[in-house]
């Protein structure tokens, strides 16, 4: 990795390890709510959630890499993104549950996270339908001059949707603030990377649009995506989009609806050796070489994000849920 | 003989039987083939036919409706797998300009022998971009076929109907009616395209209905029969061709009509029946034709909610006394 | 004061005081500015605002729809042009599936005062890819809104009210009423999204129209006049959110009803509008409403049955005199 | 060019010295009785017409380079490709009169010629919709095991549509036999190539699909383009598909509504640049300096062409429009 790395303070690196292990346990306890609960009124429900576990540094990573002003937008895999981005992990547990107090009200579900207040601009469900929105974003920072960049989360299946190509080749033409990152876990659902694009290394892809065609980093590496992503926000503030590619994988199958495990033996096989490489493990293991004495600051950690999902757990369920009028209210602005 | 079969299983039977019959039938699209398709009703038929005809697609379905598109004109006999009808709101213009138009537009030098199946319907809270039944916004284009079953066998039948068609063919498939079973005969039927069907018979009121409005349909005129009122049930199964004369027939009889269907209200299925009720049989109508519809909202996550914008059989019963 | 204007020029200036009041609205679009507009309603316009104003774009109406939309949430007005509402059809899942539900899906949190505008209509032989009105078909969506004016007066100020308004609009302009003149006022007026007109008085029918069925329902009311049968013709102007008052009104007096509409017939305007009065009004119906629309069939090429196809103010006589 | 080139004999040269000509006084006609022409019954009417003069090298090279059981398919500036495969140029004029003697029974238009019989499958309007069919064709051959192969033209403008993206990325996963030819004329309408395209290079973007890159030709050269075509045909039936480009120009705009050349002072300065390269020019050269006393044979061919468009012209002006009965048949088959 050619970048020049920031020199990080011990407090920051515990505060990632600490975001980290939220957005793990965070996961992990969607898995639970929607798997193991039993009782319905503390059951997540529906046939969408996606979680991200596995791929927490990437997303926390990227979003760390991001000035106040800047902002984020990707697809339904999003509820790491929220909390890195600074959302109340009570507000996105909410919208788990679909509940009024949710980041959006409980209408747009775990596919559909914002937050407008922290630049969060949304999880989107349709595939690649979130690309141009990311540009537009990026397009009216530069109407404006500012130079405030945007980062746009990319999966690897989602490259070859019409909308990337097309929402690419405007970004460059137009030399707009925005850095593609894609998100490659080398899997869409359950279609290999190798079964759905001839082309295999996804930065190449920025060559059909003459654009910069960035790095390609380990996304479990926490310091190595915060370092580049800042670095090619820096370059596409000034000079245009950017294509890069974080390396990562997804541990629990696509959605909830997924039985890729029972039915692919070289996933299942593909998952075991990246499960070594657990985002966690290698940020713990970075500063239990850096950094001496640390196991009072990790139990501490550890004590604390379980109680942080435990205090989200209980507000999700003790919100309200919407009403009539919330399902017939923002059909329109002012009406 | 027969078989007890869901939906999903019964749609299987159908694909599996033409596959076997004819092979230029071939299946694409997102997960059809080593991940058994999204809902299963292609379960198991990579490892049968292999990667050649149960092909694996890339998230492009602008390229899976027109590849099929070019497919079909070359002489196979494409089954395009949509996943969710949702997705295919981005292959309108490969369907619409592309599927539904070559047969006119080159003066019958071509056809195109393709389905297009796609999973449709909601009340799974599957959000506003995922809850889509747009079936009546298809069917507003003259040169495609659509169609939605209400039921296993008519699934069955149906989709062998479409399968072995000349012409382009949307066949959504409710989602809600995958595991739902019926007594699937052991030897072949088809049902014909563009026939509507009586589902029950009554003389008080005449339902109509397509996809998973049928059930509710059927449900409703259930409890209606405890009071005494007999609903005649019809099942349009295809919305282009849409079949009138079953409707008419019984509207003639009753006198009284409720519509009844999963998608939103404006410029829609109920909109068209009852446009073409009041037309032709305007001399029978003796209350205003009612519909019963989704709500006109984008749909919402939060269950609570999401339900009360689904149209179920207490609506339908409601509209029905208010015709009475 | 006023002065005489085509519908392009009206439409011109509507968005050139746009422009010249508002620096977040933009122009962006296939061959708006270098071009000056395939219509010309952009002509002079990358000149006068420059390129960062007018944005030429490439052939990607996916990501026309797509930038714009977030470009939109992001702060800016964008008014995207489609070129023509055929190539809208690759932009169907952009439009309905995120300007129209991002308002709702994130309750509130952004808004999206976008407006597409899209020129549509037919009868110049531009064949069957290129022959939508399809207006009745997005209208079937939440979320959105549609209008399409009859007249140059109207599409300025209902341009005006669609930039202004914080909500996505899909504008549309039939292309045979570009030419057409109208008095435009030199001071500013705004014609509020969601009403409808009365473009005449009568007390015999009810005509209901929209774009280029506005003037073949006024065509035939002239006919009409001269044999004392005085039809009245209310343009509804935005498909949604759809004003039916003035027509009830009208029709609760003349209780017949005749709709006119440049699009296809099924699952269309004239079915949601016919279906819509039989249900309010169904004592006041002395006929059955009639449609006046374009044949089902794709739209060929050859002009002498391209015309076949087209409605006509003489079909609007001949459905009134049937139902009379 | 690399390509290994076959001996052409003087009859070969001189029947496609004919073709050039003939599709260059049919488009000249065309553009005649459509400006020209006062009286009705002559008159090409309608709003699109879409005129290939200056490109006549790459259509009608390339479309001789196809065997006979290859396929052929293009967007809606396709009169050249249709008489270079072999459709009656009579049957194409009628077209664009709305004739039913028309290649589509008038029901089509000048956009959308088409003729099964020489597997020519049709021009499309729609800019990138026919890129997809032109793969499933593909896909159909390689399904039946042919060695046939598929030659797709693509505008240059075309290319930054998400139809041309998925396809290509399609047939280059599943290896079909298809010739991806970029007609490059630097132009979309009124848009130069470098206002729409981030990657100015088209075959660049084969690149971003793995695809093999193909070469980038001099499209007013027949030879040149035949040779080449012919060898990246040969090769996509064996291997796959190819993305290629023939640099060339549209002497005419765009289509018969455009002002193009009253309004943008640098496309004007370019087209006389160009025409200074015209096909016909080009080979008449080539002709000249490779074989003697051609005046006979090239007087023939001017004689023989003007009589063919003619008798194009009389034919399409005599036959008959199509009536009620062709309006409301194959909507549907069978039906
Ligand atoms: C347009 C569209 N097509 C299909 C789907 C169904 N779908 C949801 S996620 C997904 C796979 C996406 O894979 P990738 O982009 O790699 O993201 P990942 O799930 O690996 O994070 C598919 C096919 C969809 N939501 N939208
Ligand atoms: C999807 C779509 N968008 C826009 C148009 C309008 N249009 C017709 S031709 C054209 C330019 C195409 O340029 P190119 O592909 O370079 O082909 P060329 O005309 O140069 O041969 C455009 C924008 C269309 N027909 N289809
Ligand atoms: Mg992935
Ligand atoms: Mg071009």
């Amino acid at each position: 990795m050619a970048t020049k790395t920031e020199s990080l303070t011990k407090e920051t690196l515990l505060d990632w390890y600490r975001e980290l292990v939220l957005v793990r346990k965070f996961e992990d306890q969607c898995h639970h709510q929607y798997f193991e609960e039993k009782d319905p009124a503390r059951k997540i429900t529906g046939v969408y959630l996606h979680l991200a576990s596995g791929s927490e540094a990437t997303h926390v990573g990227a979003v760390k890499a991001l000035g106040k002003d800047d902002h984020v937008i990707t697809a339904y895999r999003d509820h790491g993104i929220a909390i890195a981005r600074g959302t109340d992990p009570k507000r996105v547990m909410a919208e788990m549950f679909g509940k009024r107090t949710g980041t959006s009200g409980g209408k747009g579900g775990s596919m559909h996270l914002a937050d407008r207040s922290v630049n969060f601009w949304g999880g989107y469900a349709i595939v690649g339908g979130h690309i141009p929105l990311g540009v537009g974003i990026a397009l009216k920072e530069k109407y404006t001059k500012t130079k405030n960049a945007v980062l746009c989360f990319i999966g690897d299946g989602a490259l070859n949707n019409g909308y990337f190509h097309e929402a690419a080749n405007m970004a460059q033409i137009w030399r707009l603030p925005i850095v593609f990152l894609v998100e490659n876990n080398f899997v869409g659902m359950g279609t290999r990377i190798e079964e759905s694009s001839g082309q295999t290394q996804p930065t190449k892809r920025a060559i059909g649009y003459g654009m910069k065609e960035g790095p390609s980093i380990d996304g479990q590496n926490i310091l190595e995506v915060y370092n580049t992503v800042k670095a090619e926000l820096d370059w596409a503030r000034e000079n245009g989009p950017v294509l890069m590619e974080a390396k990562t994988y997804r541990f629990e199958g696509h959605g909830v609806s997924d039985k890729l495990y029972d039915s692919r033996d070289d996933l299942k096989a593909e998952l075991s050796v990246w499960e070594k490489r657990d985002p966690i493990n290698v940020l713990r293991a970075h500063l239990e070489s850096s950094f001496k004495n640390l196991d009072k600051d990790l139990a501490k950690i550890d004590a604390e994000t379980t109680q942080a999902v435990q205090e989200a757990l209980d507000f999700a369920i003790a919100s309200p849920a919407p009403d009539y009028n919330d399902l017939i209210s923002h059909v329109y602005v002012g009406m | 003989m027969s078989k007890n079969l869901s939906m999903r299983d019964a749609l299987r039977s159908a694909l599996h039987e033409e596959m076997l019959r004819d092979d230029r039938v071939f299946i694409m699209g997102e997960e059809v083939g080593r991940w058994n398709g999204t809902h299963k009703v292609t379960r198991g038929f990579f490892d049968e036919f292999g990667p050649e005809r149960v092909r694996d697609t890339p998230i492009s379905e602008m390229a899976i409706g027109g590849v099929a598109v070019g497919a079909a004109m070359a002489g196979l006999r494409p089954v395009a797998e949509m996943m969710t009808i949702n997705f295919a709101l981005l292959a309108f213009d490969a369907i619409i300009n592309h599927a539904a138009k070559i047969h006119y537009m080159f003066n019958g030098q071509f056809t195109v022998p393709l389905v297009i199946r796609a999973a449709t319907g909601w009340g799974n809270q599957a959000t506003a971009t995922h809850s889509h039944t747009p079936e009546p916004i298809w069917a507003h284009f003259p040169g495609l076929i659509v169609g939605c079953p209400s039921n296993a066998y008519d699934a069955k039948g149906m989709l062998k109907a479409a399968i072995r068609d000349d012409n382009p063919v949307l066949f959504t498939e409710v989602i809600a009616l995958y595991p739902k079973p019926s007594q699937i005969p052991d030897d072949e039927y088809i049902i014909p395209i563009g026939k509507s069907d009586v589902k029950r018979q009554g003389d008080d009121v005449t339902l109509v209905a397509y996809g998973r409005g049928v059930e509710w349909a059927l449900e409703a005129a259930n409890i209606l029969a405890k009071e005494d009122i007999q609903a005649e049930v019809i099942d349009v199964r295809w919305l282009r061709p849409l079949d009138m004369s079953a409707v008419l027939e019984s509207f003639k009889k009753t006198n009284r009509c409720v519509i009844v269907e999963e998608s939103l209200p404006m410029y829609s299925f109920g909109s068209e029946i009852a446009a073409q009720l009041q037309e032709a049989a305007f001399d029978y109508m003796d209350a205003p034709i009612k519909r019963v519809t989704a709500m006109d909202v984008p749909l919402p996550f939060a269950r609570e909610i999401e339900l009360m914008a689904l149209p179920n059989a207490s609506k339908v019963v409601k509209a029905v006394k208010e015709v009475l």
